[in-house]
């Protein structure tokens, strides 16, 4: 974990409501790997007061980036950032998917809504190695759809605006026969009803599952306690989102 | 050069800055980002006799220049704490004071009691915002009886350091400072957090899974600076200032309304390093002003009028 | 069609957003600015039997997300009140309420003997929150003994509408309000400002003439919920919810947690319509989700708990 | 009174640290009287909390002025407006200068650092009317002062950079003589220990003097009696600053 002041190179919207902030950190790009997050002060003052975490969405050289929609005070000040703004930054945090372990040839890749976030930075670490990688991506609507930088898309929209009409969920467990022969791992982020269904059926069917958790978070890195994730099995009953999180093995924890 | 350090009951505390409980851990989640040595002192997360697990989610949520928490005080229980933890706070060169929670004056005693048997513990913070089972759970610090008991009990078991921890969710805390104080405490901290609540309207849920939690941050800090001027007005021991203490400028007033010395909680969760940060502003505020010596900031607000109990037409 | 209005003992409201005393003075300063008849009910400033000159500068000064005040309860007095601010009064559609401070139960009992006389008043809110003189000084509002005789020498005098408004610096809210309903009251308004404090570190002196003072707006909303919460749990009558409401969400809270209307303040500082925009903003949370009355919010949190007494491990 | 969402037309840095807002307001731009002020919320959110209030600096057709320093969290969430940026304005509030009374033939408008700010509007006034004007600024040093738009302006500086050396009570007490012919009003704002030495020169020399005092607010237009202000003789003790004032005759008030 990291502790620095960065320096925003570019904010555009890439899609309705959807931006991409871009910083410059040399200390935090080489550290980061895919579904950990950094933690951002998005304002000086004391309201907002807490950081807002934010997965990191792609790392270029010593440009990290993140994605975000604007739904508060947190994400409305990070809309107002300029190039050349300073921005202070902890991380990166958190356990990343892993992508490395032997117990997948392919990677399934499922994000909902902006769940997206932190699948471009896998895919690129994917890209390195011999896995597949197929994608499944979910939006309300095409407008919201943010599916830069990935391999192998298909798109659901809950109002058929494109692709699959219905879930993310939905579209996968279509597709889900045809994977199975190639030794798939689901790797997916997105809002916790998505998450829930979809553990459903990894359990159901068997195949390995790593989800990325979202909740409220005080510290983002364990002196607070506050981000508690029921565990199943073990002895603790509560792990932390921010340290043993924000991605967890769907046997472990109760979504 | 500023004098900044302080002795409080016997224990060094190399400037007048520590961090709060229950909100640094045990210390060592930072130990690779932040020079913890640095601080006044490190206090614990508050340590039960049996482990904790907390209470369900949501635990926190952001209000208006503030936070409300309902942890549950999770806690690895005193014993793990020993094994675990303090091992590597023995290692640290800044005073180490644990905080002890219980539901029972046994337990009280009975966690202490572990603690007495270590070396590496400067001494005791009592955390009395806790349910006593006996009285069907209504909390101990309400009850000055009780606190003055806890204080009496605890003090006679050790000769450490002994710091009550005040809640601010009572009418009068004077009466809870003097209590201790009469009772053998070394010295007190005020304040704890204030009850509060949030409600989200889109679900009609509270945002916490207890309905009620504590609020920290800024928004308390008014409320914490009057019940230090309260308290310290009316005993002798020293007092910790504690509630939103985000910069220096904080400490200060903090320090001049009669706290000796601070303790810096939520501003960990935005910057590790605050502490740090806020023991080096008050350092050179002093500097600024050719105060030799930081003890000489406390107590010394410019107030014509004593505390007073006396609640002005509101 | 959603219907706003709420009667309470007997009182027509049309809508469940009053502005609070002391944050509209007595309704007049804004009339060329503001359509204060669409507002659910005016509630005066502070009225006692003589003029009040109030405090000495500086009697405010901005927190994080709040204020600190300690205006003395300057105010006209009741008499100049029924002379020259009454008439007006008179001519706005919306209900009047005449907050009542006194430093005497003998002198709440005049105020309120003399507006009995004048017709144009629909009922009173009395503010515990003064020195009573006999005490040495120390607030009404801190002993429940005196809340209850207050209200029921009050109750003795009048048929209007009687809410007494509580302080919220004491243990247990809930005792204050069983003693009001017990005592007669017709409703209870909570909360008044949170005893506060704040200090120019350059200057060392209080930023208040009166070093403390009353605590406003966001930053108390969560403490103002809970206590909200803990009295409406604790009686049948209405509450008033007061405490940091800037807008409908935050009304809409206070709604959820029990209470029957609610009280704008601080916000009509920023924005002198802000209990307007309030009352519509609620209007339309409900015609969006299809309620057909603003009353189905009053209480419908969905929390697995009731309020308790049992401060969990803060 | 009136409550409107403006439009910033346009800011820039005048002096050292100090900033001159433009925006476009055709409804109080017309109603301003020098001396009076505007009450501007400055952020949206709860921290800052209160409106900040400035004199009108200038008013030209439909733009109102006003010029500030930067010293705390409002200023400097107002030195962050960009033209275009909505604004949310109360005004105009206070009781104006006196500037059209028959008691006086010479305005000597006397400002200490940015008590300059009411007096271009007040000179902008008096050049309509038959009065005479002489004008006396006081700074800590030249690159903070505000010159503009005044007429026969006269300097004084602490630290003697530009013109007089002291302060600029001193440096009107040297002139009061030669001005005395003329039957002279003073208009003066500034720091409330300057304000306090000029009240006495004024009174010990019997010259008719307003001054505009600063100080805490919560409303700014009388309904929270946060900002009292000690009278002399009348039966109130205090008056209101936003109210009564900011204006006052120094002979009805304790400075
Ligand atoms: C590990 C992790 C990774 C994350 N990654 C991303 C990411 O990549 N991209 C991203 O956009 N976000 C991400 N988030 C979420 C992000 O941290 C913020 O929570 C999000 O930006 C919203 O913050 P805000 O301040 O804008 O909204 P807030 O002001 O915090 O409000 C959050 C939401 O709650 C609503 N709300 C607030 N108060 C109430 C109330 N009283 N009643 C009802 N509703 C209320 C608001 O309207 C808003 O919709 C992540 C979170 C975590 C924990
Ligand atoms: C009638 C009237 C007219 C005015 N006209 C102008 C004008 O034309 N131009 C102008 O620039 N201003 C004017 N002001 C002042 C202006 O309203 C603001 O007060 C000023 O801009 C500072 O506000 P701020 O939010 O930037 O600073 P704030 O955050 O409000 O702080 C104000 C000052 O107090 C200091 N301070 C804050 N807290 C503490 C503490 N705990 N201890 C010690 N110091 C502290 C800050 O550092 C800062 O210097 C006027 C005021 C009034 C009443
Ligand atoms: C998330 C959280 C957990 C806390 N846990 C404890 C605790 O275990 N024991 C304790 O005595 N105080 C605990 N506190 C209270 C703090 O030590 C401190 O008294 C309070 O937060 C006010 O200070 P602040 O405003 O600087 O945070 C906790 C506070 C927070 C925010
Ligand atoms: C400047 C000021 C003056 C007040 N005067 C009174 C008063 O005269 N009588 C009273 O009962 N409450 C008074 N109050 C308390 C408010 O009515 C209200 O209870 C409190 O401010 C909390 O609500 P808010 O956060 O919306 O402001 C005053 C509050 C403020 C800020
Ligand atoms: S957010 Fe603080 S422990 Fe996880
Ligand atoms: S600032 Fe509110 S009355 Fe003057």
């Amino acid at each position: 974990m990291i502790h620095t002041i960065c320096r925003v190179l570019d904010l555009n919207e890439v899609a309705d409501n959807i931006f991409v902030l871009t910083f410059h950190s040399p200390e935090i790009a080489p550290l980061v790997q895919a579904g950990q997050f950094i933690n951002i002060r998005v304002a000086d003052g004391t309201d907002p007061l807490l950081r807002r975490p934010f997965s990191v969405y792609r790392i270029e050289g010593n440009a990290v980036q993140i994605v975000f929609n604007v739904v508060g005070k947190g994400s409305v000040a990070l809309r107002g950032k300029r190039p050349g703004d300073v921005l202070d930054v902890l991380g990166p945090l958190g356990v990343p998917f892993s992508l490395n372990s032997p117990d997948f040839e392919t990677a399934v890749l499922v994000g909902g809504g902006l769940g997206v976030a932190p699948l471009p930075l896998a895919t690129q670490t994917l890209r390195a190695s011999d896995k597949r990688i197929v994608t499944f991506l979910g939006a309300r609507t095409a407008s919201q759809l943010v599916a830069q930088h990935l391999d192998g898309v298909q798109v659901a929209t809950d109002d058929g605006s494109k692709g699959f009409r219905g879930t993310v969920v939905d579209l996968m467990a279509t597709m889900l026969p045809s994977l199975k022969a190639h030794h798939p791992k689901i790797f997916a982020c997105g809002p916790t009803p998505m998450l829930h269904a979809l553990a459903a059926v990894a359990l159901k069917e068997e195949i390995p599952c790593e989800v990325s958790l979202e909740g409220p978070m005080a510290c983002g890195f364990g002196i607070c306690q506050g981000c508690p994730v029921e565990l199943i099995g073990g002895e603790k009953k509560y792990g932390l989102m921010c340290k043993d999180g924000p991605t967890f093995d769907v046997r472990r924890i109760k979504i | 050069m500023v004098k900044t350090s302080v002795r409080i009951a016997g224990v060094e505390f190399k400037n007048r800055v520590l961090v709060a409980s229950g909100t640094y851990g045990y210390g060592d989640d930072t130990k690779d980002m932040v020079d913890v040595s640095k601080l006044g002192g490190i206090i614990t997360k508050s340590l039960s006799l049996k482990p904790r697990e907390g209470n369900p989610p949501p635990r926190i949520v952001e209000t208006a220049s503030g936070m409300l928490n309902s942890i549950g005080l999770a806690n690895i229980g005193v014993r793990k704490f020993v094994s675990d933890k303090l091992p590597f706070l023995r290692t640290v060169d800044t005073a180490v004071l644990a905080n002890i929670a219980a539901s029972s004056i046994e337990e009280y005693c009975a966690v202490l009691d572990i603690l007495e048997g270590e070396d590496g513990i400067d001494g005791y913070e009592i955390n009395v915002s806790c349910p006593n089972v006996r009285e069907g759970g209504l909390s101990f610090g309400t009850s000055c009886l009780l606190v003055e008991e806890i204080t009496r009990r605890l003090r006679a078991r050790t000769k450490r350091l002994l710091a009550i921890k005040l809640t601010p969710n009572v009418t009068h805390i004077s009466e809870f400072a003097r209590a201790c104080e009469a009772a053998g405490a070394d010295a007190i901290s005020v304040i704890n957090t204030v009850i509060g609540m949030a409600v989200n309207i889109k679900t009609r849920k509270p945002m916490l899974s207890t309905v009620t939690g504590g609020l920290s941050g800024p928004a308390i800090k008014p409320i914490a600076l009057a019940k230090v001027f309260e308290a310290a007005s009316a005993v002798k021991i020293p007092v910790f200032g504690i509630g939103g203490i985000m910069n220096a400028s904080d400490a200060i007033e903090f320090l001049l309304a009669g706290a000796t010395a601070v303790q810096v909680g939520t501003a960990n969760y935005i910057d590790p390093a605050a502490g740090i940060k806020i023991a080096d502003g008050i350092r050179q505020y002093c500097e600024e002003r050719g105060i030799a010596d930081v003890g000489d900031l406390v107590g010394a607000l410019d107030a014509k009028m004593e505390y007073s109990a006396i609640a002005s037409w509101l």
